[in-house]
């Protein structure tokens, strides 16, 4: 295998387009690089923050968290929530001082595998010329009371 | 009242002086305060775009950074700067790309364009910002009988996507009835004067010009009114070349609608720039109140 | 390690072992996840064939495993499969999970090495979290036996039908005073041409009088509350100001009502009616309605004709009576609310209401119908000039970004039967100006040859404008359609009396309004969206609720029916079981942790979340639930938990993905 | 590797600043050419002209006359349902012929258009006499005496100007053009 730097990142998909995107990137034989693994849940706005500090706290290199188009959740509305949420999240990584581009909101419906095999792409590229995340190890013992930061709580009780 | 910067565009220097005098004399009269932009530049027209679009642009910026830099929207009273402003304003504002870029050139005139104004056409100061009902109220002696043909032309309207307005529009009619005169239906009003093509394609533009002076004089307009210097010339100017062509006589005066708007509100004619037309306006005139003709 | 868990590696013939060194995997994960529980890992060539299922139940009844790690194609595919074997060998089938390595592996890459560590990482991902599953049982709610349908046009009528004469309870509600919907405006349905109200009307008169019907037309659903099998519905019936009971429907008082209205629902403009009103003749109910806009008592005060002519005793005229609200208990609900006529006004540059004789293509409906404004005979406005040339505009309002970019399916069948009806009423020549020619069901392209041979002209070409300004001598007091002739490359101006706009299909315009009532989504369009596009149409995502009609997507008359009756197969299904299974991936709060913020309280589209005041807690109603889990995400006391897709799992399954269970044992132990 | 783009993708590169919608979106309904005022002196309907471009007619496109005769009215643009913006395209045509030197011989419009540019280049404002030159000799000896006489009526009514009008600060403008295109021989 070549010297390069290899990404490992982690993918949420939803249950009901995101992941059937990537089912039908498979069905297609559309090919994209192997760094991603890829978790299911059922909706986008099932997505604790805490997942994503927790993948990149356990050594990925980064995040792709992907959902249905806005307006098109099969629980009508949930991914607006993980939307909100991902502004949030980004707000923190980045006092974390965690280049943005670590972790990534992308909206895929269960008809786009090709939209999403090249947004995978896409993303390992950039992933990989940013070279290893260094996460502040000074953190790891304090993740998990990190569930969810008081701001998050307020911005869901806001919205 | 409000206070823009005012872009009157190459064709007002001197092909359209009379657009330029009539718009400066009524605006004042309607206590709308027109800044002429210091050292504006040529907008590129349509034709620049043949050339280069990012030039194109960047031509177009200039003027924008300028208006910015005295923080005033930007009015221009010919219907090809208008779009051309329009647009590259629109763009500007949406595609950061183009902005940069265009900025970069900018910054040898020591200018920088934000985004932050917005672009007008003459035509929308009365009817927006003075508004019919003022104009009403200004107007001293009125066209009653006067039957005028509005002429939107293109660049007024199009490329703009709102289709209820673009595709059947009414402010030109209401603002010529505000002056107490007589929209005729004019139902070539939006179609092309190929006012870009004159020069180039002689054969094609004179056909249209005729087709759009043949449908005006069908609805016995006395008058054409137009809100674009390329227009006018297109349709005073070549009407001669037009009955030479289609063996026709037409002879229609087209005035710029300030040009009417000045007459309605009692501004002598000479001051409105009325006599440096190609086809005498004396129908028009005699609408006009007697002691006004001087 | 109480878990003991055991591996299965699918070959899937060459489609997974041709990229993945399965075997490798197995011996793999026997050895490195050994310490993690996994007690054994095979290979198979397909696990999903029968023998592959019986070594997993072998083993599950021979070695005791606690729990299954399917390593093969997408959940979506054979999850059930595997979990039934599990079933079969007496493990909770929640207990095993499918994790995929060949749409998700596999297939995409083609770097085996990479491909064969992935799958290794996969493996790791799903043994750390059936750790934490927790064996589950699907969630059993009753069904109540009778339906709702709400939309009294073909689709409704048909759904309504079949589940009645099934012998269920059926409440039939509709919005206008008749039920019959658009098709009771139609003259001639397309490709048979048979008459539509001989078709319809039985259909509507059996509603009307079905034992297991009940029908409330002139009013409208306004509340929903409960679940699947469930539903509490608020229903408004809206003041008639005319006695049901008493009324016979002799029609006396719309003879004798002295104000006449010009009708712009169902005569489309075109034609009038009284204040005092049936929509047409064979309206089902056969009672009237007073237009209360429009009735001079409700104006000035004074009038009451209608009262003092009406024969029946006790008077059936009230001018007092009021709103109703009704309140039914049903367990399924289907929505066949049809849709909205696109408004050809939007597109200026084809005249509509500006040029008169443009005609929108319900207009024209009503134009050929015998019992229509004209007495089916095909005149201009001024009501009796016939056209001697006649253009119908295709794809009015469809197939457009400016307006809409979906095609609506019916124009172009519905533009070729007006084609038809011009050619055979009058002798006028027919231009059809179209982009495409779409007729794909059975006998619709033969009609279309068919008006090739009557002699239509067809022009392939969307009309530009409609104008009446003329260029040419033979243009004057014409209208003339602009539209370039694709096929040679020309463009024409064609002279002609009449323009026919086949207008597109639109939702209906309160649309969002309904869907949100009754808990489903809208496309980006607003159509209702199904629950499969294919395979499953009539469902959508909330349990229960099932949609026929238009109202899914533009389609013509027999794809309604179809649905209606597909809808009424899916609920009497439902009723059949007398319960119905949910899936149990649920949320649920600990009471213990819920602080009360109320934070969940609004996150739920489907008000799945109820707070008790007193206790000052969120409690979440598990028939409700669709477990998308949200809450769970938001709950800050972590105090809401969702089966199946809990915190633990995924965590753990981070970990596993990014194989640190390996690293350090002892971390993920803790 | 890079692949040599094909003539439909180097149009689509040369519409860098304008919003519409790709070429390939054409459903070739002919609204456009339906539309168009000027289309009985084309020689493709601007319809077909999006067909030859999308099937790589490069020759085709480059003799046909049709963008020459674009008035840019943009009628096309607004009523277009794919949401294509044919009249930007057409300038993209004209710049691209421009560019190659590929326009077919005769036409006025790119001699005029590069006159155009380079007199606004040199002084920042358009001056119609040095303009006349770059049409008026195409003309045959009819047009060139109705010309005349149209320009001598407007410069006796005082509407041609007599001297070339300038902008202030030249040199920046010129700078200013420099960064977009190279405008050496101009200068």
């Amino acid at each position: 295998m070549s010297e390069q730097f290899e990404p490992v990142i982690i993918g949420f998909t939803c249950n009901w387009c995101s992941y059937r995107a990537a089912d039908l990137a498979g069905t297609a034989r559309i090919k994209y690089p192997a760094n991603v693994r890829l978790i299911r849940l059922m909706c986008s706005g099932r997505l604790d923050p805490t997942f994503v500090l927790k993948a990149l706290s356990s050594g990925a290199d980064g995040v792709l968290i992907t959902g249905c188009h806005p307006g098109e959740c099969h629980y009508l509305e949930q991914n607006y929530k993980a939307l909100r949420r991902y502004l949030l999240l980004k707000r923190v990584l980045a006092q974390f001082g965690i280049e943005p581009g670590r972790v990534k909101l992308v909206w895929a419906s269960a008809a786009e595998g090709v939209k999403l095999a090249e947004e995978i792409t896409k993303m390992v590229e950039e992933v990989r010329s940013m070279g290893p995340l260094e996460w502040p190890t000074s953190m790891n013992g304090s993740i998990h009371g990190f569930t969810t930061p008081e701001e998050m709580v307020l911005q869901e009780a806001t919205s | 009242m409000k206070k823009y910067a005012y872009f009157p565009g190459c064709s007002l220097e001197k092909m359209a002086q009379s657009y330029h005098l009539s718009t400066i004399e009524t605006t004042r009269k309607l206590g709308v305060e027109l800044e002429e932009l210091e050292d504006w530049n040529c907008c590129g027209a349509t034709t620049y775009f043949h050339v280069d679009q990012l030039l194109a642009h960047t031509l177009v910026a200039r003027n924008l950074a300028m208006a910015e830099r005295k923080s005033l929207d930007l009015v221009a009273p010919c219907s090809a700067c208008y779009k051309n402003a329009f647009f590259t304003n629109t763009y500007l504002k949406n595609d950061q790309d183009l902005a940069e870029h265009i900025n970069f050139a900018l910054e040898e005139d020591n200018l920088h364009y934000s985004g932050n104004i917005e672009v007008l056409h003459l035509i929308e100061v009365y009817v927006k910002e003075v508004g019919y009902e003022e104009i009403r109220h200004n107007v001293t002696h009125p066209l009653e009988g006067l039957r005028v043909a509005p002429y939107y032309g293109c660049q007024i309207l199009r490329p703009r996507k709102n289709h209820e307005d673009v595709e059947q529009p009414r402010f030109f009619e209401e603002l010529i009835s505000a002056i107490g005169a007589e929209p005729v239906n004019f139902p070539e009003r939006l179609r092309c004067c190929g006012g870009s093509l004159i020069l180039t394609s002689r054969e094609a533009a004179l056909s249209m010009v005729h087709l759009l002076l043949k449908s005006a004089l069908d609805h016995e307009a006395e008058v054409i009114a137009t809100a674009c210097p390329l227009c006018q010339v297109n349709l005073e100017c070549y009407q001669q070349q037009v009955n030479q062509e289609f063996g026709t006589s037409i002879s229609i005066p087209v005035l710029y609608f300030t040009q009417l708007i000045g007459l309605a509100l009692e501004i002598p004619p000479k001051r409105l720039g009325l006599g440096t037309e190609l086809v005498p306006a004396t129908k028009v005139l005699s609408y006009a109140r007697r002691e006004t003709n001087e | 390690m109480s878990e003991k868990i055991g591996v299965y590696v699918c070959h899937c013939g060459t489609n997974i072992a041709g990229t993945v060194d399965v075997v490798n995997v197995a011996h793999w994960a026997e050895e490195q996840l050994k310490h993690r529980g996994v007690v054994i890992a095979r290979d198979y060539k397909f696990m999903c064939s029968s023998l592959g299922q019986e070594l997993i139940e072998k083993d599950i009844q021979e070695l005791g495993l606690t729990r299954v790690i399917v390593s093969a194609c997408s959940p979506h595919l054979h999850e059930t499969t595997f979990r039934n074997a599990c079933a079969r060998a007496g493990l909770n089938p929640y207990l095993c999970e499918l994790v995929s390595i060949r749409e998700q592996c596999s297939w995409v890459h083609t770097d085996g090495t990479a491909a064969t560590e992935k799958a290794k990482a996969i493996i790791s991902g799903g043994v750390e979290r059936v750790h934490h599953n927790e064996a589950l049982e699907p969630l059993h709610v009753p069904i109540h036996p009778s339906t709702l349908v709400v939309g009294g046009g073909i689709a409704g009528i048909q759904a309504a039908l079949e589940l009645a004469d099934a012998g269920f309870q059926v409440c039939l509600v509709e919005r206008e005073p008749s039920i019959g919907g658009h098709m009771a405006q139609f003259d001639k349905t397309f490709p048979t041409l048979d008459c539509s109200a001989c078709i319809l009307t039985p259909k509507m008169v059996q509603v009307g009088s079905h034992p297991n019907i009940t029908l409330y037309t002139w009013s409208e659903v306004e509340r929903v509350d409960g679940y699947v099998g469930n539903f509490t519905v608020t229903i408004r019936k809206k003041a008639r100001y005319v006695n049901t009971d008493t009324c016979t429907g002799c029609g006396i008082c719309w003879e004798k009502c002295p104000k006449k209205v010009v009708d712009n629902v169902f005569e489309a403009g075109l034609g009038k009616r009284k204040a005092i009103y049936t929509p047409f003749p064979q309206s089902v109910p056969k009672y009237p309605v007073i237009d209360v806009e429009n009735c001079i008592y409700f104006e000035r005060g004074k009038c009451k004709a209608c009262q003092i002519f009406c024969p029946t005793e006790p008077n059936s005229i009230n001018f007092e009576q009021e709103d109703e609200l009704i309140q039914l208990e049903v367990g399924n609900i289907i929505l066949a609310t049809g849709y909205d006529l696109f408004d050809s006004k939007r597109i200026p540059q084809y005249g509509y209401g500006r040029l008169s004789n443009v005609f929108t293509s319900l207009e024209f409906e009503r134009m050929c119908n015998a019992s229509g404004p004209t007495e089916g005979k095909i005149v201009l406005r001024d009501g009796k000039t016939v056209p001697k040339t006649v253009a119908i505009v295709h794809c009015v309002g469809s197939r457009d970004e400016n307006y809409n970019e979906y095609c609506s399916a019916i124009c172009c069948m519905q533009s070729l039967k007006f084609a038809h009806l011009v050619m055979e009423r009058t002798d006028a020549e027919v231009y059809n100006c179209y982009i495409d020619l779409r007729t794909p069901a059975k006998g619709y392209e033969e009609f279309y040859r068919r008006v090739l041979e009557e002699g239509g002209h067809f022009i392939r070409g969307k009309v530009a404008e409609v104008t009446d300004s003329a260029r040419f001598p033979d243009e004057e007091g014409k209208l003339i359609v602009q539209v370039e002739d694709t096929l040679i490359g020309k463009q024409r101006r064609i002279p002609v009396d009449m323009v026919i706009l086949s207008a597109g299909l639109e939702p209906r315009h309160d649309a969002k309004e309904v869907a949100h009532l009754f808990g489903i989504s809208c496309s980006a369009d607003g159509w209702f969206i199904e629950k499969h596009p294919k395979l499953d149409p009539v469902a959508t995502m909330t349990e229960g609720i099932f949609i026929a009609g238009v109202v899914q997507g533009p389609k013509d008359i027999p794809a309604s029916v179809a649905q209606g009756a597909a809808a009424s197969a899916r609920v009497l299904g439902r009723i059949q079981q007398g319960e119905i299974a949910l899936e149990p991936i649920r949320a649920s709060v600990i009471e213990e942790k819920c602080s009360g913020c109320r934070i969940c309280n609004d996150l739920c589209p489907f008000n799945a979340i109820l707070f008790h005041e007193d206790r000052m807690v969120s409690e979440i109603n598990p028939a409700l639930c669709q477990g998308c889990g949200t809450c769970v995400a938001a709950c800050p006391a972590g105090a809401i938990v969702g089966t199946a897709f809990s915190n633990e799992q995924i965590l753990a399954q981070i970990e596993g993905l990014l194989l640190i269970n390996l690293q350090s044992p002892s971390r993920v132990l803790a | 590797m890079v692949k040599k783009p094909t003539f439909s993708q180097e149009i689509a590169n040369m519409l860098y600043a304008s919003h519409g919608n790709p070429l390939s979106s054409c459903i070739q309904c002919g609204t456009c050419a339906g539309t168009c005022p000027v289309v009985h002196y084309m020689d493709h309907t601007p319809r077909k002209l999006i067909g030859l471009i999308n099937s790589d007619y490069k020759d085709e496109v480059l003799a046909s006359n049709t963008y020459w005769f674009c008035a840019s009215c943009y009628h096309c643009t607004v009523r277009c349902p794919s949401g294509i913006d044919i009249a930007e395209m057409m300038y993209a045509l004209k710049r691209y012929s421009m560019w190659k030197n590929r326009y077919r011989e005769g036409l006025i419009g790119p001699v005029f258009s590069e006159t155009f540019v380079k007199t606004i280049v040199k002084s920042g404002r358009s001056y119609e006499p040095v303009l006349a030159p770059t049409y008026l000799f195409s003309f045959g000896i009819r047009e060139f005496v109705q010309e005349a006489v149209t320009a001598t009526n407007m410069m006796i009514k005082g509407r041609l100007p007599v001297l070339p009008p300038r902008i202030k600060r030249l040199e920046n403008f010129k700078q200013m053009v420099g960064r977009i295109i190279p405008i050496g021989e101009v200068r």
